[in-house]
């Protein structure tokens, strides 16, 4: 039940920092911080105490972990790290012209 | 009665192909373009006057049925055909004005003709197919036709004020579409058939509520199409933007189609007693009896020739749709009587503006100063056809308000007799306002007359056609005046065709 | 074709004095044609094409019953009547034609209410109102008393063989429609009053006009009245009287208009205080002049005599009725006496009269077509008023009438002493001249109201309530909308958490409704 | 066992990454190369409809593949049938008209333009396919990513605002998506869609809530649906209009399609029911389309307008198959197929016709007609359509839908469908009639106009673009006249999506 609760709690974190800052980067980091918290949370739901599930010639492997939420996780890593990168060189495009990265200032995002 | 007739869609698809040839005409030499115009619409006028005068046997006891069908059968979108002594009638009056039109507008328009005549023909087209449909779908998809067809057509020489009053032609004609669509669906998602006979027969098994939208939503379609009260300033924009030949296409061929289809949708298909029930048929006339009135007070204000015209027009729609209301024997006789008439008088009125105007600085009445004197002999005729309208004795004009009038005081319709009277009375005087304003004396310096000379040299130069027609008019107008008699035997058939819708629906469906 | 011809041909009814009215009206057009002849100068084909067709058509007015056909006659005499008047000036046709437009409506109306009502032909119509409804469609068409105002203006500035047409006969058209529908014995109450209001105010009118024809007009109104009151007083010798009284009436003023038209060319003006030595200049125009003026006044001899005194003899006899009577007769004998009393009496000097008589003869050139007319004219008055019952005895009933002769000359004789007593003591009602009369003023007043009228009405067209309704009403509405749910980017965001646990609670929520 | 699946996505894959390379040889090949690929994918899917026109024909049409010989309950595999034949042949002709459109269209940076062009392709091609769930997020995270690039291609200020609020918008959809998949995996320890929905009953309702919950509102963010419709008409405002194209003509449609799919054979509609979502969403549908309408109604950008005006249908079509009729399904397909081919015609006349204005707005419209009349009477064409005039594909689908909603008796989706097409005929006539509007160049605004931008698109090219428009305006006249065509895919696309049993057996049973 433990890890259920750490990943509510990094997820609203994450939600917060996304939806309430203000901070155009500051919402990517919280984005981040969101996906983080999925991946950790699937990692722990996954962990059985087992072997890593490499298979080794000729060894006899009774217990290990599941691979499939590991292999999800690898690729939602790679996902978030994509698009983290591409958020944050729009947010850099969007600083060269209007100057701020402030979401208040930036009237193009409201309507 | 052979279950296909080819002519029917001959008739449709005659125009149609001109149409098209027309628009990939551009190239040819103007002499030639026109020919073909007038070559094609004297076929159309010359089969329309077969059929009447191959049959006319069949005519005279009013047993003259032609069908025809296309499409795949059992979908809602089949397409069958059938004429009937009404529509063969109305189709024969309207290949008649066309005709002469097409004659005019040959002389007339002098830029763009080949798209002018292709979409001109495509209105044709669409036309007849209205007249001669006998199932809603199709009535749905020419009349749609019609509203996309004539919207450039509006818009013809593109100045601002003419897209303006074509796009709200446009708007509205779609808006009226749209409460149509509405109509049609609901009856076939009730009926589960699309034939206006099948209909006809199946209509009383609706249950009321769904009755009285439907007849509710035909009422408002056709309202916004007929131009009648409440939305009704479209109109003279529209007919008055637009080339004469144009505009008299639109107020005098087109507004007399949606009267036939206002006939069809509720007398043959939609029993009367259905609207009498629904107290909606003593509404509608009063509705249109006072567009009519507001038809004509307003065109007393009118600045403009042809937006007096075009109010009047609205005038004589509303007195001709109240008539039609009133559902008795002589009702109908005036009422078809003074379809014809108006048909006649409203082209060549606007014809004749046409021309007039083609001489004077802009359509205001100030500047129509003096034409009475330059054109003298067309504007007489002019002043003949107005007499028309008012109802002055020798012409059409009295007749057709004679036999309105009667059937009004038969049904003890006072307002509708006052209407009437007072209706040709204001006429008379917006009329006779333009008349004196044209006979005005007026000086012509020296240099707006060279002037004037030269900028209308090639207009003059081949007009005399157009004066033709609109003597044609004229005389047509003397003519049936006299000889009002001769239109009785096609009248009485159609009405005896109307009022008893059985005959037409046991020969849909039987034959 | 054919089928419109027969029953055109059926309609025609030759009973009683109506063949006679309209060989009356031939004979009239007839005269008035040949009196165009000198006084119409250019296009005078169309001028006789035009009487040619108004000769048709008061033909089958008088003589048709049926509906259809008689206002499509009597529209053709008005569409004829009004081009006729485009000889003088053209606004005249324009107001002609408005206003005899608007009756000709008001009769359309009545008369296709009667057709409705059941009189499918034109005969006797009993029910009142219907009778009221058709007086009053005749009323402007042929100048009942309130609706006289145009007749005088048209008259007088018409070209004068036209109002002489004009008051010689067609006015006359719609008392003989009355004469078909009132029934003989009843007559018409309404009818009779009008009649009398006629009489006495158009009199007064002519005898405070200066102009001749201004005058000639007023008193074509005031002789209407007596044939409105003898139709309206019923009774058969009233309808002959009336009968009698239109034929009369008719000649006179025929020959009086044409006449004046001679008048106006020889003076050159229509004021009758400076007609210098008449008689010797025009014998026979003042001749002719004399005699309708005196069947005007109901000289014993002349027709006028015959017709008033069977109308006074239809009357209840009475004192009162006498004595009104005879004030009437003395009435239109003033204002034709005055006439005379300036043209040939007052101040003129019959010295040399036979030299310059036979001077007149001789070097004046005689236009024989004027003198032809101004004969026949004289000619009708006095056989009217010599044989009341007309050649070839038509109207037999008058036979055997007594028409009193002597107490008629012992009126006349009275009428004379007293207008001359009259005409010597206020100087023969000496005028100063208005100038002539014109309806334009009043036409062109009356088109601009109707015209503000319409303006006005236009502002509340229905288009500007469409148009901002649909465009701006909508376009605001919708802003307002957008606006209230783009409030800003976190506001967006946040919809994201509300929606999903709106979705988790669903359950509850569904359950509460 | 059929290969052919498999190259449907490989060949747009391989032709993204061989741009590059064709690139460094000379930049002349490249054009061909693009066109040589989307041909490659055209001939492939009609090779698959003529090897099977005999299954097509009777119906049962299935095609399977286990990527690395694996077998469902393990391996992952892609599975084709009638539903997803229809899509991807649509999608396919969509892609290949867009294709022919921006090499007409795109003028700077055309190597990393087609790029990203042949991933969406890819990606759209693969999540129309896949049978498993994780493959769905994967490729539903690769359009993300892709698109949110598309939009932001024109590098301005509005363009990149555009691309982030884009971006932050799907990425959190896409992180939901993930969050349900891995619920998923958790609860029933399968991936395989039919292996899902097989034992997806057994799982309490409350689990079955929190699931779909999850996994709705992360799909109604990506549709666009109500409460999440903030970032679509602004992306499809600043994306250059191939782009919008392809996002407003494809993209939505495929994200239809993964809503159909995963509530209909994942899910299952009955679970839906059962929960009362339904309801919910059919109510939610016809809001957003309302509003949608309704927005559209009072916007000043002609591209603004396309996108609020595509909320309006999208949600239309959603709410048509929330109906859970066969006519329902019927309209609603059909209205996929008309409103693909419309918006994506539409965006493409608009590109043509925007060229030379100086900006989206609405008065900068003015005059537009009169100087390219015969785009611009297709421009007219297309929007009467998207009204339903009759002759029109429009008209078509909109009857069929109209027709369901008044057989499931739902008066208020009715009136939707009829004030959507009120609306639409105002807000259309608006832009008709500027369009039409003279405007009187004077001197400085001509010189003005020419110099300041920079000429997208090289004269030559203009042929390529007008025609594409002519191309859907054919498409669009020509399918109004013949939509019964459409009626066997259709039919065989409802079976699939009605009856789950057979699916689910065919992938599991294989």
């Amino acid at each position: 039940m433990f890890n259920n609760l750490i990943f509510i709690i990094l997820f609203m974190l994450g939600f917060y920092a996304l939806v309430m800052k203000t901070n155009l980067i500051k919402n990517v980091i919280g984005l981040n911080l969101m996906e983080a918290a999925v991946f950790f949370w699937v990692i722990s739901f996954s962990d059985i105490g087992g072997e890593v599930s490499i298979h080794k010639l000729g060894e006899e492997v009774t217990k290990f972990n599941d691979p499939v939420p590991q292999a999800l996780t690898l690729t939602g890593i790679v996902i978030g790290a994509s698009t983290a990168a591409l958020l944050l060189t729009l947010i850099m495009e969007l600083n060269k012209f209007s100057g701020t990265i402030d979401r208040d200032q930036l009237e193009e995002l409201n309507d | 009665m052979s279950w296909m007739n080819i002519e029917l869609i001959l008739l449709i698809a005659l125009p149609a192909l001109i149409a098209v040839i027309m628009y990939f005409s551009a190239g040819y030499n103007q002499r030639a373009r026109n020919s073909l115009a007038v070559a094609g619409a004297g076929v159309e006028l010359y089969l329309v006057f077969s059929l009447f005068l191959l049959n006319f046997e069949a005519v005279k006891n009013s047993n003259f049925f032609l069908q025809y069908t296309i499409g795949y059968t059992e979908s809602p979108f089949v397409i069958n055909f059938a004429m009937d002594n009404l529509s063969l009638l109305f189709s024969l009056i309207v290949t008649g004005a066309v005709f002469l039109i097409v004659l005019f507008s040959t002389k007339y328009i002098r830029n763009q003709e080949n798209s002018y005549f292709a979409l001109f023909f495509l209105v044709l087209a669409s036309i007849q197919g209205s007249i001669l449909t006998a199932d809603l779908f199709t009535l749905y998809l020419f009349i749609e036709a019609i509203t996309i067809f004539t919207t450039p057509l509006i818009s013809f020489n593109k100045t601002k004020e003419t897209t303006r009053a074509a796009m709200q032609y446009l708007f509205y004609g779609i808006t009226g579409g749209v409460f149509f669509f509405i109509s049609i669906i609901l009856i076939y998602f009730n009926l589960g058939t699309l034939k206006m006979a099948a209909v006809a027969q199946s209509f009383a098994l609706i249950s009321t509520p769904m009755q009285l939208t439907i007849i509710i939503f035909f009422l408002l379609a056709l309202i916004i199409k007929l131009g009648i009260f409440p939305i009704h300033f479209w109109l003279p924009r529209a007919h008055s933007a637009c080339p004469a030949p144009i505009s008299a296409l639109l107020s005098g061929v087109l507004l007399k189609v949606y009267l036939y289809i206002f006939m069809r949708l509720f007398w043959t298909m939609i029993a009367f007693d259905f609207l009498v029930e629904l107290h909606l048929s003593t509404f509608v006339l009063d509705l249109a009896l006072v567009s009519s009135l507001i038809g004509h007070v307003f065109a007393l204000q009118a600045d403009e020739l042809k937006k007096m015209l075009a109010y009047s027009s609205i005038g004589h729609i509303g007195m001709i749709l109240a008539v039609l209301m009133l559902n008795t024997e002589a009702a109908f006789y005036g009422a078809l009587l003074h379809i014809i008439a108006h048909l006649m008088m409203k082209s060549g009125l606007f014809l004749s503006s046409g021309y007039l105007l083609k001489t004077t600085l802009s359509h205001h009445i100030d500047d129509l100063k003096g034409i009475g004197h330059k054109n003298r002999l067309l504007f007489i005729a002019f002043i003949i056809i107005c007499l028309g309208t008012i109802g002055m004795p020798p012409l059409i004009g009295f007749v057709s308000k004679w036999f309105v009038l009667l059937a009004f005081l038969e049904a003890r319709h006072y307002f509708g007799a006052f209407v009437v009277g007072a209706g040709s009375i204001i006429a008379l005087i917006y009329y006779l306002r333009y008349i004196s304003q044209a006979y005005q004396s007026v000086k012509m310096e020296t240099k707006t007359l060279r002037e004037e000379l030269i900028s209308f040299k090639s207009f003059f130069k081949n007009s005399n056609m157009m004066k033709n027609v609109i003597y044609i008019f004229t005389l047509l107008i003397i003519f049936f005046g006299l000889a009002f008699r001769v239109l009785e035997m096609p009248i009485n058939t159609a009405i005896f065709e109307l009022l008893n819708p059985q005959k037409y629906i046991e020969l849909v469906l039987g034959g | 074709m054919a089928v419109i011809w027969q029953q055109f041909l059926s309609s025609f009814q030759f009973d009683s004095y109506f063949p006679l009215l309209a060989e009356v009206g031939v004979i009239l057009t007839l005269m008035t044609a040949l009196a165009a002849w000198n006084y119409i100068k250019e296009n005078k084909f169309w001028y006789y094409v035009l009487t040619f067709v108004y000769l048709l058509s008061t033909l089958v007015v008088i003589l048709t019953n049926d509906w259809f056909f008689f206002l499509f006659a009597w529209e053709m005499v008005t569409l004829a009547t009004t081009f006729m008047l485009a000889w003088s000036d053209w606004k005249l046709v324009r107001q002609y034609f408005v206003i005899q437009f608007s009756g000709s409506s008001i009769l359309l109306f009545g008369a296709l209410a009667a057709n409705a009502f059941g009189y499918a032909k034109i005969g006797v119509i009993d029910s009142v109102p219907l009778q009221f409804l058709l007086i009053m469609g005749i009323g402007m068409k042929s100048g009942l008393f309130l609706f006289h105002f145009w007749l005088p203006p048209i008259h007088s500035e018409a070209p004068a063989p036209v109002s002489a047409i004009l008051s010689g006969w067609v006015v006359k058209l719609g008392y003989i429609f009355l004469l078909k529908i009132i029934p003989m014995e009843t007559g018409n109450t309404f009818l009779f009053l009008l009649g009398l209001a006629m009489i006495v105010y158009a009199g007064w009118q002519a005898l405070r006009s200066a102009d001749l024809k201004i005058m000639l007009a007023y008193s074509t109104v005031s002789q209407l009245g007596f044939i409105a009151l003898a139709i309206g007083t019923g009774g058969k010798y009233a309808f002959y009287g009336a009968v009698l009284h239109i034929i009369a009436h008719g000649f006179a003023k025929t020959t009086l208009f044409i006449s004046s038209g001679i008048w106006q060319k020889e003076y050159g003006t229509r004021i009758i205080y400076d007609f210098k030595d008449a008689i010797s200049r025009r014998p026979i125009t003042s001749a002719a002049t004399i005699l309708s003026f005196a069947s005007l006044g109901a000289v014993v001899f002349t027709a006028g005599y015959n017709s008033k005194y069977l109308i006074k003899s239809a009357q209840t006899a009475g004192l009162l009725s006498t004595a009104v009577f005879f004030l009437l007769g003395l009435l239109s004998f003033l204002y034709a006496g005055r006439v005379l009393y300036w043209f040939f009496i007052k101040d003129q000097d019959y010295s040399r009269f036979f030299a310059d008589l036979k001077q007149g003869f001789n070097h004046y050139q005689i236009y024989t077509h004027d003198i032809l007319a101004l004969l026949t004219g004289m000619l009708g008055i006095i056989v009217v008023g010599f044989w009341p019952e007309m050649p070839g005895n038509i109207l037999s009933a008058l036979l055997e009438k007594d028409f009193h002769l002597l107490s008629g000359f012992r009126d006349t004789l009275l009428y004379l002493g007293f207008s001359a007593y009259l005409f010597y003591n206020n100087n023969g009602f000496k005028v100063e001249p208005r100038g002539n009369l014109s309806l334009e003023n009043y036409l062109q007043l009356f088109l601009n109201f109707i015209y503000g009228l319409s303006r006005k009405s236009v502002k509340f067209d229905t288009e500007k309530i469409f148009e901002t309704f649909f465009y701006n009403a909508i376009f605001n509405a919708s802003k307002k909308l957008h606006d209230f749910i783009y409030q800003d980017f976190t506001m967006q965001l946040l919809w994201i958490p509300i929606f999903l646990t709106v979705l988790l609670l669903w359950q509850q929520i569904y359950s509460y409704f | 066992m059929d290969i052919k699946i498999l190259f449907l996505i490989l060949v747009p894959l391989a032709t993204a990454f061989l741009i590059p390379f064709i690139d460094l040889i000379n930049a002349k090949l490249r054009r061909f190369f693009v066109l040589l690929g989307i041909l490659l994918e055209s001939y492939l899917i009609i090779s698959i409809i003529v090897n099977n026109f005999q299954s097509l024909k009777n119906g049962d049409f299935f095609l399977q593949y286990y990527l690395g010989g694996w077998h469902p309950p393990i391996g992952i595999s892609l599975a084709m049938d009638g539903l997803s034949l229809l899509f991807t042949v649509i999608t396919a002709l969509s892609l290949f008209l867009i294709v022919i459109y921006s090499i007409g269209y795109i003028g700077h940076h055309e190597g990393k333009y087609y790029v990203l062009y042949f991933l969406i392709a890819a990606a759209s091609m693969g999540s129309i396919l896949t049978a498993d769930m994780f493959n769905i997020y994967v490729f539903i995270e690769m359009l993300t990513i892709t698109s949110g690039a598309l939009i932001g291609f024109k590098r301005g200020k509005e363009a990149s605002a555009a691309a982030i609020k884009y971006l932050i918008y799907n990425v959190l959809a896409g992180l939901l998506f993930f969050l349900g998949v891995l619920l998923i995996y958790f609860n029933l320890g399968t991936l395989n869609m039919a292996d899902i929905s097989q034992n997806f009953g057994s799982l309490e309702s409350g689990i079955q809530l929190f699931i779909s919950a999850i996994f709705l509102t992360a799909i109604l963010i990506k549709m666009g649906i109500f409460p999440f419709l903030f970032w679509l008409p602004k992306s499809y405002d600043t994306a250059p209009s191939p782009v919008t194209a392809v996002l407003s003509g494809i993209l939505s449609k495929v994200y239809l399609y993964i809503f159909i799919r995963v509530f209909w054979t994942v899910i299952g509609f009955e679970t839906l029911q059962a929960l009362n979502l339904n309801i919910l969403l059919l109510d939610l549908a016809l809001l957003s389309s309302f509003f949608g309408h309704v927005f559209a109604l009072q916007s000043n950008n002609i591209k603004r307008l396309l996108g609020y005006s595509s909320i309006g249908h999208i949600g239309m079509i959603t709410a048509v198959i929330m109906l859970n009729t066969e006519a329902g399904f019927y309209g609603g397909l059909l209205h996929i197929i008309s409103h693909m081919f419309m918006k994506a015609g539409l965006f493409v006349a608009c590109g043509y016709l925007l060229q030379y204005t100086r900006s989206h707005a609405y008065n900068d419209f003015k005059g537009v007609g009169i100087r390219n009349p015969s785009v611009f009477i297709a421009f007219i064409a297309l929007l009467l359509s998207m009204i339903g005039m009759p002759p029109l594909l429009g008209f078509a689908s909109k009857w069929y839908v109209l027709m369901a909603f008044l057989e499931a008796r739902s008066y208020f989706g009715a009136f939707i469908v009829i004030f959507g097409s009120l609306t639409a005929v105002i807000y259309y006539l608006r832009y008709i009639a500027k369009g039409f509007e003279e405007v009187r160049l004077t001197e400085d605004d001509l010189k003005e106009e020419i110099y300041s931008r920079p000429l997208l698109s090289v004269l030559y090219r203009e042929k390529i673009v007008s025609f594409i428009t002519y191309a859907y305006t054919a498409i669009i006249i020509g399918f109004g006249l013949g939509f019964r065509f459409f009626d066997l895919p259709l039919k065989m696309s409802i079976d699939s999506i009605m009856n789950v049993e057979r699916y689910i057996e065919l992938i599991l049973g294989g």
